[in-house]
């Protein structure tokens, strides 16, 4: 029987090593897979590149791995926010390497490493900063610059539901970079509202096959899904709610 | 004597150049203004780059999703007729050039189309760059909404750009306070003035050659 | 109002020019747009260059469509099966062109058209003949050879089920290229069993979202579909079954 | 003297070798015999390129349903569990180095480990590939399931293959119904013998230097 399921956190994130290079899912908080990362700010994995479309939202998930100093370099599209106060300290003081990638080379050099593409050539960047150095080649009238996959040794995703079988789907605009990151490390691990039955998940609408995935470890549900109304956590701007309102509440 | 409308009524006056069944994706910023213009009743699909088309308007305060969110990362709807996918698939949809219009923020716009507006080139800011490189390059119509000139007075409609580029030759059509510029072969054509403008006071403020239009 | 469905599948076609090159989805049988083609065929448009996978099975669909006469080239990678032979005819009398891709490499082809890709580098075919006359290139150790975009005038392509605005489900193995031959073409046909009324397909399960769809046009409800039992149409091994058992059935 | 296996008896050995959990992709023809094999109770997932993890067994003749075929457009189940996607992902799939195994036929393989598969050559003959060249260089692990022999007698496993390549260097083992063959850096290593075959009864068979299991 195959059976991808791990007893919590701590186990998804097992044996990830010093220096290894992680992919982290979501877009801002959407998707983010904290449990998974708190998971491994325990662990103590140090020196990390970390692959993401940010560096971290206000104090928590990406934002805390950062703020306990365990990873050496970020690749990401969009560092700075209104809340990257731990990115942004850490840049200013030298202390983390950045590396910056327009968000749909980011996305495409993902699913290139996990497509088998050696690499490619894209439109997006040609004659500018982030192009510089890079290999430029005019083709039908239209100017590229080759572009080269972006692998990594573990992805830590998170998604909605999963089988056994490490089959996915995600909610909303959660899936955003999950579904790539899967296909591109070596070990996938994922975290999961729920784990259903196999056969549970529609064939039809299975987003992220099981062969992706390595490991998965039901988190439970969040609970303004349980509740059925959304009581904490980001405002309409996206802003963390304050923890004192949602004390009140 | 008149010579600048307001952000509002600039996002109006994009709206309402942008036809029935158009795909469009609204830049972070001043461009999301442009949403809440769009005539009632017509359907204009609305993509944003982070997995969705067929975005709705912002929820009720009591009904946020943190699941669902826009590019700017703020809270949204989606529509009956709506379908989410994946970065990879949400980029290509842009750059493949299936979106009709993007609506982008600038700091500069040049007169062959170059736009600048991901980077003041300022030592010690932080860079960051989202996809605004990607929609610069992707939309079949790249729509620039922003002031004629900065705060300080400086023209942002240049000859070449200071700034760092975020795409070349990309632009197809300025929407300012002051005037609609359309680029093309020949530079900055004067589509609309707005208010006491006329080509001579642009042509004075941007220190251009300015093209009317036919 | 968006409304992309037409009344019939003459309409759908309507506009397609002699010499147009057109993606023809399906593998083998399953997805290919039958009563498209039909339509095709009945427009009387000739000098055609055909994308599909293979080229043609029995009498009926794309193989009608090249012993009508009106197919200058195909491109595909596997033409040669147990009952393509009208397709054999043709060719061994010279009177069609063929372009023979190896199936990944003309899936990744037809997706690089619709994602904006000027080319990438693919490790299929390296050191075969089908290679030959490409541009290599080693990239960390392995062997690569450059591909281009695959694009097409028109896309007929079959679905499962569409809303007005175009988006798309599809049915099991009939899937297979239209999903991707939707991103490539200027404007892309679909057939389907049937519409349904906005919001009534799944977000999350929808395969093709609207935008990549310019007709829709509804063709019922295939009868073994509509019976909960198939009846017809190809046995165990794919073969058709002959007319004159279903006849007696 | 007995030196040659039942095509059945070779896929079952093959079925042995793959482990539960493994994703296999079967080519067409001889190595889809290898799916009756395989172990009762264990679960290894078979992947079909036309867009489906998850392949069940035929079904029975009543229930054919036509949307539901595999990669010879043969009918198909699809298994509790399974998950449909379309050809550029599934392609990736393999491309991308997913599939633990593949098993495919061959005119030849040649002792670096190329394969020829598609075409003789022939003139006049129609060629076609399919997804051949895909699986050659796509799974961890390419295994060749062939005769040791073609039916006038001439060795499959070669010095050099004489047929148009399908994949070069691809290939990891070879099960003939003579024998089981490694490719390694030295060549073909004879990992099992069956029947009364010995390695130098396979080398005068061959004409070829073979290397015995450690």
């Amino acid at each position: 029987m195959i059976d991808k399921q791990v007893a919590d956190a701590a186990a998804a994130v097992a044996g990830i090593p010093d220096g290894a290079t992680v992919m982290i899912g979501g877009f801002g908080r959407a998707g983010q897979p904290v449990e998974l990362i708190d998971a491994l700010i325990a662990s103590g994995a140090r020196e990390l590149t970390i692959v993401n479309n940010n560096a971290g939202n206000g104090d928590t998930g990406l934002a805390a791995l950062l703020a306990a100093g365990q990873v050496r370099k970020i690749v990401c599209s969009f560092p700075r926010q209104a809340d990257s106060w731990v990115f942004d300290g850490l840049y200013r003081a030298g202390e983390i390497e950045l590396e910056l990638v327009p968000q749909g080379n980011l996305a495409e050099r993902i699913r290139a490493a996990g497509a088998g593409i050696g690499a490619f050539f894209s439109p997006t960047g040609v004659g500018t900063l982030l192009a510089e150095g890079k290999e430029e080649r005019e083709i039908d009238g239209r100017r590229y610059v080759l572009e080269y996959p972006i692998r990594a040794d573990f992805a830590l995703i998170s998604a909605y539901r999963a089988d056994r079988w490490g089959n996915l789907v995600y909610r909303e605009t959660a899936r955003n970079f999950g579904p790539i990151m899967a296909t591109a490390a070596t070990t996938t691990i994922v975290q999961v509202d729920e784990v259903v039955g196999l056969g549970h998940l529609d064939p039809e609408a299975v987003v992220t096959p099981g062969i992706f995935v390595d490991r998965v470890v039901a988190v439970g549900e969040r609970p303004w899904l349980r509740d059925g109304v959304f009581v904490g956590g980001v405002d309409l701007e996206g802003s963390p709610l304050a923890a004192s309102a949602e004390e009140a509440s | 004597m008149t010579t600048r409308i307001s952000r509002n009524d600039l996002a109006a006056r994009i709206a309402a150049d942008i036809p029935e069944g158009a795909v469009v994706n609204l830049g972070i910023g001043a461009p999301t203004l442009v949403a809440n213009f769009l005539p009632e009743g017509e359907e204009i699909l609305l993509h944003t780059e982070n997995g969705l088309l067929g975005m709705g308007p912002a929820p009720e305060a009591g009904a946020v999703d943190p699941d669902l969110i826009n590019a700017g990362k703020q809270a949204v709807t989606a529509l009956p007729g709506a379908a989410y996918f994946h970065h990879a698939d949400s980029f290509a949809m842009m750059r493949g050039g299936h979106l009709d219009v993007c609506v982008l923020g600038a700091f500069q716009v040049s007169q062959n189309g170059d736009l600048a507006n991901w980077s003041t080139g300022e030592p010690g800011a932080i860079p960051a760059v989202g996809g605004a490189m990607d929609l610069a390059i992707g939309a079949k119509d790249v729509y620039v909404m922003t002031d004629l000139l900065t705060k300080s007075g400086e023209p942002k409609l240049v000859e070449t750009c200071a700034y760092p580029l975020t795409g070349v030759g990309c632009v197809s059509r300025v929407y300012t306070d002051h005037a609609i510029f359309d680029v093309t072969p020949d530079g900055f054509v004067v589509r609309e003035l707005f208010g006491d403008n006329t080509v001579a006071s642009l042509e004075a403020a941007l220190g251009l050659s300015l093209t009317p239009k036919d």
